[in-house]
């Protein structure tokens, strides 16, 4: 099956998101998701759109990561849920 | 609350996945999808606008107000996060400086008691 | 120009007052002279343009004017028939003497906020005259809830906690109303199509009783609410905390007329009798009516206070005209097109006394009015032949209406509704005669020289009591009262009456 | 049927565990920085779907190779990618504003639970 | 503050990093009509390489890249967009009719350029914003 | 002339580009060239208006870069469009003249930045009226919503809070709409709206279809605040500064209703959002719940944001009713309200702000002797309540009367009770700050412990767009039968009768 690949990377999405939801540390839930963002780049390009796997890769694993981990710096690494 | 919630984004969920029924099969090229616009977007993009790569061509040229938009969408963030964020920021040797900080709570109520349109008789 | 203003005449006689009421508010409260006069001035131009129209609309002439397209196939527009213009007259006349009977009443009471006051006391005459002259249901329903709200500031014009309270009471049973009138006019711009005013009514039977009747509720309600009709009528008496020219004008006249002369409207105009008693509905406003007449007397017995007793009695004397027109005879139906005016007249005659006698000795109550007929037996002669009146003695105009209501019971088979009259106007004595009496024939505890008001308070009580005479000897004498009533009637039922009694 | 149907079907059922996954965090989860991750994952989810819609058998990226002509069955469709081009710079813009006043809001009330600051806001008001 | 990690490592490798960062960055930019890539990835690499700045410069960067810089960047990005569009309307054309900027030219010409100069604009406009963005979140909401 | 419909949202957004880099160093500069753009922008619309009226109701197609349509981008300005661009631009221009004392008051030293930010918002909004394109519409959609998102944090101190959770609201919605695009381009391969309407009627029974016109649906209602939807809302209204509020509430959640029903009038096929899905009945129910809802908790309020805001869930409703009867009656009285609404909710907060400026108060107890002080601001006060009621021939007397002409005719019994009860709830809770304001310390006793309020009637560039404000509210009343006529009958068209 061609889509294999595809469908492992889909489970393994799904797997992250739950993780980065669930994860209390929100760095971790911030690294977690920076991950995410990067598999599903992954995803992208496999999906043939290139252009979109680089503009994932570059601003939602690059820069929503960074502004995310800016943002931890000023209210904290707790979660209460 | 919390399972009233998680049902509720259940059967959205559910709703979302039974709507795919009726999309065509994945990946097939007859698809309306691939046989309405972007069959003119992939054949004419070159001799169009002499541009290999069609999603820079679709993005900057077919659908550039688009792309307007979204540079507008980015600027208007970047405005926003200022607008929100930054009024005064306090330099290290103590004196006010950086951005916007032309007027001050004292000033502001001097203008809201003034004339004009301004509120400082001009 | 002039040729302009004479085929508008039915506009020009709404915008007059409506200035009047801008140039008040301008003038102020510093140049209360010029004040003053614009509101003279108004009232006088109103009541000339309104006159000048009586002989015409007598004759069959009906003055129409198309203001705009309000809604399309709806027009903003104005005519001039004659139930039209017997309500407008009376109102514009007795415009003018409560005019001067305010400013006596106010100075005398150094009121405050005069200017207010007399801007929207014009604004409420524009929309009453308004309403008399609506061509459709939808301009009756806009200047309806003009009427409505331009009251507001005269209710509250005490300024105290209780007036906003009663105020608010106001607002509530005002908007209620209003909503309800437009509620019913939309299901009638909804079935029939139209809204025209059609002398004998222009709803046909065959858009289903159920939608007739809730038409028919929801004007009840809409105009009820104006009329006093109980079991909604209970912002009617607490109203009478607004100063008692207000009172007199609007509690007698103007606001409470508007929405008798809604009722006149929609049983004459709009369903039309033979509909109204086909339907079932005519029986209903008469029992309604006939309830609050008998209720209102009664309830007038107990009251001390002088207002409220005029109050309740105007309560009941809105349902005489209600009945009337309920009724469905020709001859009721006159009956209720004349006690508009006589009711009018006699009592703003009654109020008028009673605010004189408030300012002039600061009493409210009736246990307070021994031998005042003594320090005021001007005032409290007029108040006696408004009470006669009132009660159905002959030679006052009390009497006709009331012959006429009589004999139109009798003619629609209704005698229970005789017998309502009958007692009611026993009842009628019952309250009212006792002041007098009191007044004259009791000995007041306080030394009593003869003092009446002053002058500007007691022409137009003089006037207002020889009009309530002269109704009641020459009923179509100047103004054509009887004339005008007749013609209603004819217009409505096609019956016409030969002689005068 | 079941089994047809999830073979073809998988990646929606996927794409919409996602989305269902960022509804979650977006509605459930009481910590804005949560809220705020769960919206991420909730757009992108968006994003996947359009991407794998638009997905062609036996055609490459969208663009031109000279040698193999401009057959539309040869490229796969580019507008879905643009689509989402522009949609992701939005969801990039979307989340540094809900940052900036994240910060504003935890430098005002010092925390990020939703329902504590619903509650402070309302006190202090 | 000068930086927020007081490291000689970092400081010395983002130094020689940013300008590499940044001509890949000009590429990316420049060769969108070729290959995946274009004003956004550009802006965006653009964008980080200020980041890195900032993070290991700490101060010292506004000096280099003031913080009023990075919204008026955007600002005159966005804007120049906004004049090639309207370009074209001076001359009769539709807004961002590529093909109607410049009399004279053949039309697919004229639109290569159009997206070239498009796409550069976007660059800096998204440059400017995000740096403007992360500006903006490092004040922390200092009030 | 035929450059009409790009130029509204470009000189806009040119205008907010320039305020932008101006407002950096001269907020009066960025003032004016903003206020510029706004006035550009109403005069194209007017002309475009005209040219429409002119054309019979013939929509001017504007193709973006040239492209024609489906391939590129194409902007229509039609009655409907033609309308709702120049009341936005009409609102935009009143609030930017009205702006800057109440900024200088609310939002001290970041004038500047906010002039922009509101040209911003009048150009996505105008830009979702003007587009032919449904993913055009969601970049428009997000334009205006971050600006909006910016202009609503810089109010009280509650704001960033309330405008987290909007944004979060406003995230769901746009991820649905954006969701329910996608489904459309896949089952119809085009995302233009003229396109779309040709090829969706051979796929009315396609479940992707369904579920794309009820994302879409549920996310435009999300951003319209439609009743389940509307809990973001009352505290962004009541923290937000007046000049956001009286920019924002006016028109934001109303462009909303709009993308609605021109999803309902020209995109999916005639009897699709009632026969085929029982969509427009459904939005008639829960606006007819929000009506009630909004309108109750209303008279509960003492903030004068407040209850203006719940006034707004509760007017908002007459809007979804409009929709919800889907007869030509109702959906005109949906559109008029649309305007009417705009105009008095505007006209309303724009006289709290100046309240605000001149007594520092928004609690309604405190508006005691307000009536005296500044005597015509309170005239046009009184004219917008009037017409928030619904009094004739102010213009809220005529939406209402055309939806419950509507309602009669579909018969709809429990929505004519529904916004008869409404009417009188709305009575009730401006009334009241009518009565309030109109009491006098001086003489009245029942208030007597308020200090007396100092005259001050609200400044010249202040009261000047109020009072234009209050006329256009009387005649928009008188005169609705023109615009009935011209623009709104033609866009009720395709519902038959």
């Amino acid at each position: 099956m061609i889509y294999q690949l595809d469908f492992w990377l889909m489970v393994i999405l799904v797997l992250f998101a739950i993780l980065a939801l669930e994860v209390r540390d929100l760095l971790a839930a911030v690294g977690v998701l920076t991950g995410f963002s990067f598999l599903m780049a992954l995803l992208f390009a496999k999906l043939g759109a290139p252009d979109v796997a680089l503009t994932e890769a570059a601003l939602g694993a690059g820069l929503t990561g960074v502004f995310l981990l800016l943002a931890l710096v000023f209210v904290g690494r707790e979660s209460e849920d | 609350m919390k399972l009233f919630a998680i049902i509720l984004i259940g059967i959205l969920a559910g709703f979302v996945v039974w709507g795919t029924n009726d999309l065509p099969e994945r990946g097939d090229p007859t698809s309306p999808a691939s046989t309405g616009v972007s069959t003119y977007y992939i054949e004419n993009a070159y001799t169009d606008s002499k541009t290999p790569n069609m999603v820079t061509a679709v993005l900057a040229d077919y659908r550039g107000f688009d792309t307007f938009g979204e540079a507008v969408v980015v600027v208007a963030a970047g405005l926003s996060c200022l607008l929100i964020l930054l009024r005064r920021r306090r330099r290290e040797d103590g004196t006010e400086g950086g951005l916007f900080s032309q007027a001050d709570a004292e000033k502001a109520a001097r203008m809201a008691a003034g004339e004009g349109l301004y509120g400082d008789g001009t | 120009m002039m040729d302009l203003l004479l085929d508008n005449r039915a506009l020009v006689a709404i915008l007059v007052s409506a200035l009047a009421a801008v140039a008040v508010a301008l003038t102020g409260e510093r140049r209360r002279n010029l004040r003053e006069s614009w509101t003279v001035l108004a009232a006088l131009a109103k009541f000339g343009i309104v006159f000048s129209m009586v002989p015409g609309v007598l004759a069959g002439e009906r003055y129409e004017v198309n203001l705009l397209q309000i809604s399309p196939g709806l027009e903003l527009a104005l005519k001039v028939d004659p139930a039209g213009i017997l309500f407008a007259l009376s109102a514009s006349f007795l415009w003018i003497l409560t005019s001067f009977y305010a400013f006596g009443y106010m100075r005398g009471g150094g009121e405050h906020k005069q200017t207010r006051f007399f801007a929207w006391l014009a604004v409420c005459l524009s929309a009453t005259i308004g309403i008399c002259f609506s061509a459709n249901l939808l301009t009756f329903v806009l200047f309806y809830e003009i009427l409505s709200v331009a009251t507001y500031p005269l209710v509250i014009h005490a300024g105290s906690e209780k007036a906003y309270r009663i105020g608010r009471q106001y607002l509530v049973y005002a908007i209620t109303a209003g909503i309800a009138l437009v509620a019913g006019t939309v299901l009638i711009q909804n079935a029939a199509g139209t809204l025209d005013f059609v002398a004998g009514g222009f709803l046909e039977a065959e858009m289903g009783t159920g939608l007739l009747w809730a038409v028919f509720v929801c004007f009840f309600i809409g105009f009820g609410v104006k009329a006093g009709v109980m079991p909604i009528h209970s912002w009617l008496p607490n109203a009478m905390i607004a100063p008692t020219p207000v009172s007199a004008l609007l509690h007698a006249v103007a606001v409470v007329k508007a929405g008798v002369f809604g009722f006149v409207r929609l049983v004459g105009y709009t369903f039309g009798p033979d509909l109204m008693g086909a339907i079932g509905a005519a029986a209903v406003l008469a029992v309604f009516a006939g309830g609050t007449i008998l209720l209102a007397s009664f309830i007038a017995l107990t009251k001390d206070d002088l207002k409220a007793r005029l109050a309740y009695s105007t309560v009941g004397h809105l349902s005489y005209i209600v009945l009337g027109v309920a009724l469905l005879a020709p001859q009721a139906m006159l009956g209720a097109a004349f006690h508009m005016v006589t009711h009018a007249a006699m009592k703003i005659t009654l109020f008028f006394c009673a605010g004189a006698i408030y300012i002039h000795t600061g009493k409210k109550k009736v246990s307070q009015l021994d031998g005042i007929g003594h320090q005021m037996p001007l005032t409290l002669t007029a108040f006696g032949v408004g009470a006669v009146g009132l009660a159905g003695v002959p030679l006052v105009g009390g009497f006709i209406s009331k012959w006429y209501l009589a004999a139109g019971a009798i003619d629609a088979g209704a005698l229970i509704f005789l017998g309502v009259l009958l007692v009611s106007g026993i009842l009628n004595a019952a309250y009212l005669l006792p002041i007098v009496t009191r007044a004259f024939f009791r000995r007041s505890p306080d030394h009593v020289k003869l003092d009446e008001a002053s002058a500007l308070m007691t022409v137009p009580i003089a006037l207002t009591m020889v009009l309530s005479i002269m109704l009641g000897v020459f009923p179509d004498a100047i103004f054509r009262f009887f004339s005008l009533s007749e013609a209603i009637v004819a217009s409505v039922t096609g019956v016409t009456f030969g002689a005068m009694p | 049927m079941t089994a047809d149907f999830l073979l073809s079907r998988y990646p929606y059922i996927l794409i919409a565990v996602l989305f269902g996954i960022g509804l979650y965090g977006m509605t459930v989860k009481r910590n804005l920085m949560k809220k705020v991750i769960g919206m991420t994952i909730f757009q992108t989810s968006i994003y996947l779907f359009f991407i794998q819609g638009a997905t062609k058998q036996g055609a490459t990226i969208p663009v031109r190779v000279p040698e193999m002509g401009t057959s539309p069955e040869l490229y796969i469709n580019p507008l879905p990618q643009v689509i989402v081009l522009t949609a992701i710079v939005v969801g990039v813009a979307i989340t540094g504003v809900a940052l900036s006043l994240i910060l504003v809001l935890h430098r005002r009330y010092g925390t990020l639970d939703e329902v504590e600051l619903l509650r402070r806001m309302r006190e202090s008001a | 503050m000068t930086s927020r990690f007081e490291s000689v490592f970092l400081y010395v490798v983002a130094r020689a990093m940013v300008p590499l960062i940044q001509v890949f960055a000009f590429y990316v930019i420049t060769h969108g009509h070729y290959s995946p890539g274009g004003g956004f990835q550009g802006g965006v690499m653009l964008a980080a390489s200020i980041i890195l700045l900032r993070v290991s410069m700490g101060d010292e960067s506004y000096d280099r890249f003031p913080r009023e810089a990075g919204i008026v960047i955007a600002g005159f990005g966005a804007l120049a967009f906004a004049l090639l569009g309207f370009m074209s309307m001076l001359f009769g054309g539709n807004f961002l009719e590529y093909a109607l900027a410049v009399p004279g030219m053949s039309a697919d010409e004229l639109r290569y350029w159009g997206i070239f100069f498009a796409e550069v604009f976007i660059g800096f406009l998204v440059w400017g914003a995000l740096v403007a963005i992360y500006d903006a979140l490092e004040t922390g909401g200092v009030e | 002339m035929s450059q009409i419909p790009a130029l509204i949202p470009t000189s806009l957004l040119l205008a907010s580009l320039v305020a932008l880099l101006v407002g950096l160093k001269s907020h009066r500069a960025a003032h004016l060239i903003a206020l510029a753009g706004a006035v550009f922008a109403f005069v194209c619309s007017i002309l475009g208006l005209q040219a429409v009226i002119q054309g019979d109701g013939e929509a001017i197609r504007y193709a973006m870069g040239a492209w024609v349509p489906p391939i590129g981008i194409e902007f229509v300005l039609d009655s409907l469009a033609a309308y709702m661009v120049t009341l936005i631009t009409f609102i935009g221009v009143m609030v930017l003249i009205y702006a800057p004392r109440s900024l200088a008051l609310e939002t001290p030293g970041r004038q500047g930045m906010v002039y922009p930010s509101m040209t911003l918002v009048l150009a996505g909004l105008v830009g979702m009226c003007l587009t032919g394109d449904v993913f055009n519409l969601y970049v428009f959609l997000e334009i205006a919503a971050l600006a909006a998102y910016a202009l609503l944090a810089i109010g009280d101190r509650g704001a960033p809070v309330a405008t987290l959770r909007y944004l979060l609201f406003g995230a769901v919605g746009g991820g649905f709409y954006l969701l329910g695009v996608a489904y459309l381009y896949f089952a119809a391969g085009t995302v233009n709206m003229a396109d779309l309407s040709m090829r969706l009627p051979e796929l009315m029974e396609s479940r992707a279809v369904i579920v794309a016109a009820v994302l879409m649906v549920v996310g435009l209602g999300v951003k319209m605040a439609l009743f389940p939807f509307h809990l973001w809302l009352p505290d962004v209204y009541t923290n937000a500064p007046s000049v956001s509020a009286g920019l924002i509430a006016p028109i934001m959640t109303k462009v909303s209703a709009y993308a609605i029903i021109r999803l309902f009038l020209d995109v999916f096929p005639p009897g699709f959002f009632t026969e085929s899905l029982p969509i427009a009945t459904t939005i008639g129910w829960v606006s007819a719940a929000g009506i009630l809802f909004g309108s109750v908790l209303a008279v509960a309020q003492h903030d004068y944001r407040r209850m203006l805001a719940y006034s707004s869930v509760g007017q908002l409703g007459y809007i979804g009713l409009g929709i919800g009867l889907a007869n030509p009656l109702g959906m005109i009285g949906g559109l008029l309200h649309i305007l009417n609404h705009a105009l008095m909710k505007g006209l309303l907060f724009m006289i709290g702000g100046a309240v605000r400026l001149r007594f520092g108060t928004t609690k309604i107890p405190e508006y005691v002797g307000v009536g005296r002080a500044m005597p015509w601001t309170m005239v046009a006060f009184t004219v917008g309540v009037l017409a928030m009621v619904g009094i004739p021939p102010t213009a809220g007397f005529f939406s209402k009367w055309y939806l419950l002409l509507g309602a009669a005719d579909a018969g709809a019994w429990i929505w004519f009770a529904v916004i008869i009860a409404s009417s009188l709830l709305s009575a009730i809770y401006f009334f009241r700050v009518v009565e309030m304001i109109y009491r006098d310390p001086e003489t009245d006793s029942a208030v007597a412990d308020h200090e007396p309020r100092e005259a001050g009637e609200a400044p010249a560039s202040m009261f000047w767009p109020i009072t234009i404000m209050a006329t256009a509210v009387m005649a928009v009343g008188i005169f609705n039968v023109l615009i009935v006529s011209a623009l709104l009958e033609r866009v009720v068209a395709p519902l038959g009768g």
